[in-house]
């Protein structure tokens, strides 16, 4: 069980690997990704800003939580932020379990609690030049 | 007492600062330091009673505050 | 939108690229993979064997299904058939959608329905020598 | 007429033979073929209505089987 806020772009074949168990039959992963458009805006790329420890804290929480509700014990969490292009993965939850249910399971928790949980903000870029931090289903034009 | 503060995005942007110190009566609340932030250059746009964490934990308004707390205020929260 | 039996090793990054789009912010992977034990018995290797031509025709249907279904347009499913060893993929389900719920939610049908319409066996062999094949939850002993 | 019929698995396994060609009535059904086929050595360990497809496809028991068709017997899938 693992859970980082990263600089680097995130690689899904070393997060695969990492979790990689003879008891495990089922890996599920989950790959956020930087879209080109956003409510109709053009996207040129996202600013990710985080709480680096509380987030890493908060994450960490939240792994032991679906150990908890899931019998999880091969899961990792990665967080990327700084600077993203389109197409750039953002976040990645790899979770291995013997059996199917409870990966796929537990990778869509682990998903909408870091969204809904830890402290992470991102600033949008878009293709005009404006930007805008969005936030809550919101955003808030700065610009 | 002194406790650290802690901003981040539109919050820091605004505010002008992402860490900052400021001086408070002891066993003054989080709402108290909210107050004290909002009347700084920019700390209007701040929502009366934000999310808020103590020491890296989420915490209430009427959470009470220690010397040297981190408290951080958080806007809300867009990962993924 | 591809569906495959293949008889090479799967590589799931090779796939989570074929369904990259500048349009998608979500990627949902399945794979499983050959578990040690099963059912108590210590697994050796399995044997996959499939009707080729209709289990293809299937797993295209299926993900026609996820279509109507999630408006899914960027799915890839592979499944492996010949002597698979403990840790190998046996099949990868990868979808890539603009939003997480659609992704998420069609990774989990593919599976389900490729396990139980999909015509594809399996023969375990297990350390002790014995072998049996796998089916609908039974396990039917042959030596 | 003749039929493909095609044999999987357990199945295989047990009547020895993947694919074979079997001699039927015009106008016989699946479960026609079936009965066919259990009265081979090894058959009787097909049930009387197994999973069948023809040409491909998913069928039913009391499906008309036609000139060339290839027909499928199906053991409990289990893929994955």
């Amino acid at each position: 069980m693992r859970a980082a806020i990263v600089h680097e772009p995130i690689d899904p074949a070393a997060l695969i690997a990492e979790v990689a168990h003879e008891s495990n039959g089922a890996t599920s992963v989950f790959l956020g990704t930087v879209r080109s458009d956003n409510d109709g805006k053009d996207v040129a790329g996202i600013e990710y800003s985080a709480y680096d420890e509380m987030a890493g804290t908060e994450m960490v929480a939240i792994l032991e939580e679906t150990r908890s509700a899931f019998a999880v014990e091969h899961a990792v969490v990665e967080h990327r932020v700084g600077t993203l292009a389109i197409g750039d993965i953002s976040i990645a939850v790899v979770v291995a379990t013997p059996h199917r249910a409870a990966s796929l399971s537990a990778v869509q928790y682990i998903v909408e609690e870091v969204k809904g949980r830890a402290p992470i903000w991102k600033l949008e870029h878009y293709v005009d030049g404006t930007r805008g931090w969005v936030g809550a289903g919101s955003r808030e034009a700065t610009r | 007492m002194t406790v650290t503060v802690r901003l981040f995005a539109s919050y820091a942007e605004r505010l002008g600062h992402s860490s900052l110190s400021i001086e408070l009566p002891a066993g003054s609340r989080v709402e108290d330091a909210v107050t004290s932030l909002r009347n700084m250059p920019g700390g209007s746009m701040l929502p009366p009673t934000p999310l808020v964490a103590i020491n890296r934990g989420y915490a209430s308004p009427d959470s009470v505050l220690s010397e040297g707390d981190e408290l951080a205020v958080i806007p809300p929260v867009a990962g993924g």
